[in-house]
């Protein structure tokens, strides 16, 4: 599973895009934050501001409560600031 | 209808001049503008001077997003034609950031529609802002109005 | 903030580049173009092709008055630059009829204001459009949908 | 006094301006428009249309029941239909 960050939660885990491998037991997107937060210090600080970020599975917006199964590419970023 | 994501700038008159060529029923153009200022003001009080900003986008899905909400604009309104072209990368205070177009037969549909996208295009589509400052790079919080603003089209 | 009433046709680019020069406050320019249509709906269902179109005016007082409109503009919202262009004369199918362009810090004044600018035009700046249609010559009839746009801007 | 005609009030008048001295008893502009319509048919033609001309006296928009005492121009026009 490939994990995509954009912005400064790019800038704060230090990393634009890793290929991991979750355990079984993540399920949701919400398990896979909690589990990729405790990769490095720096993964715990990109997901610290719990509220403030979306995710998108195979690029499509989804909620932190959608399942992971089958998914090929997780992505995390900041609202849109566009325009 | 067409989106364009680039870093060079783009031309107002002839953006619009093609827009309309060969198609003598637009009877209205409106366009909308955005252009980076050199004063950002955060949560009302504190204003920053911005010496240059970069846009960071999605590369493939900002595009996608941005032809979605041109294709919504489309079924909301009778349109004859439309544009959004959106720069990434760094600018400075008085380039342009964004062009949106939009082209009808009677005013009501191009302004309402022209509204609708960039309403639409601030919210939906992914694109991030770091601001250059004197106390360093900030990126730039979503604002509650944009929220609004965008919320406005939302359909029953 | 200017208005100019003239023969001649304008560059839309230019002007919009001309009104932002060397003002990084601003954040937002909205312009809407008019342009002549091929095509006129008389009362929804009789439909003229248009061969051409004269604009009559009433020198000295059409100038004033859209320098009126453009000053109400001014002390409804904060903008921080606004041109209003409008051509008279023969005119044909797609060309251009009149510029509005209204900048400001944020996009919700310039897209009021650049509304308010052509709503109030049409119907208080004195203008008469005849067109040259198959049938002959017909002057334009004052829409109710313009009256209802103009009506919406005023204050109670 | 000066009368002047826009558009199709000028193409039914048949004139674009004109010079005239109403006599004492023409008090408002309704007045003036009566006597102005007496002048020849094309200014009977020009003012049979009673409610879809505006009137201005020194380029002021008035109503018909203005008093034109004093009035050096008044102008007789269509709706506008600029823009």
């Amino acid at each position: 599973m490939k994990i995509k960050y954009f912005a400064w939660m790019r800038q704060k885990a230090g990393v634009a895009e890793e290929d991991v491998t979750p355990p079984d037991d993540v399920r949701t997107v919400q398990d896979l934050i909690d589990w990729l937060a405790r990769r490095s210090p720096r993964h715990a600080e990109a997901f610290s501001e719990a509220k403030v970020f979306g995710a998108a599975i195979d690029q499509q917006v989804v909620k932190l409560d959608a399942p992971v199964a089958g998914a090929r590419e997780v992505a995390f970023f900041p609202p849109f600031t566009g325009g | 209808m067409a989106v364009r994501l680039q870093r060079e700038d783009f031309d107002v008159g002839a953006e619009t001049e093609a827009l309309v060529r060969g198609n003598p029923r637009i009877g209205a153009i409106v366009s909308f503008v955005g252009l980076v200022r050199d004063l950002h003001v955060r949560e009302g009080y504190h204003r920053d001077a911005v010496k240059a900003m970069t846009l960071e986008h999605w590369p493939g899905v900002t595009e996608k997003a941005l032809a979605d909400i041109e294709a919504e604009a489309h079924r909301r309104w009778l349109l004859d034609a439309s544009l959004i072209v959106h720069r990434y990368g760094r600018l400075e205070p008085g380039e342009r950031i964004v062009l949106v177009l939009a082209a009808s037969p009677h005013r009501d549909a191009a302004f309402d529609a022209c509204r609708f996208l960039i309403d639409w295009l601030k919210t939906k589509a992914p694109f991030w802002k770091l601001e250059e400052t004197p106390a360093g790079d900030a990126w730039v919080a979503a604002h509650a109005a944009d929220d609004a603003a965008a919320r406005k089209w939302e359909k029953d």
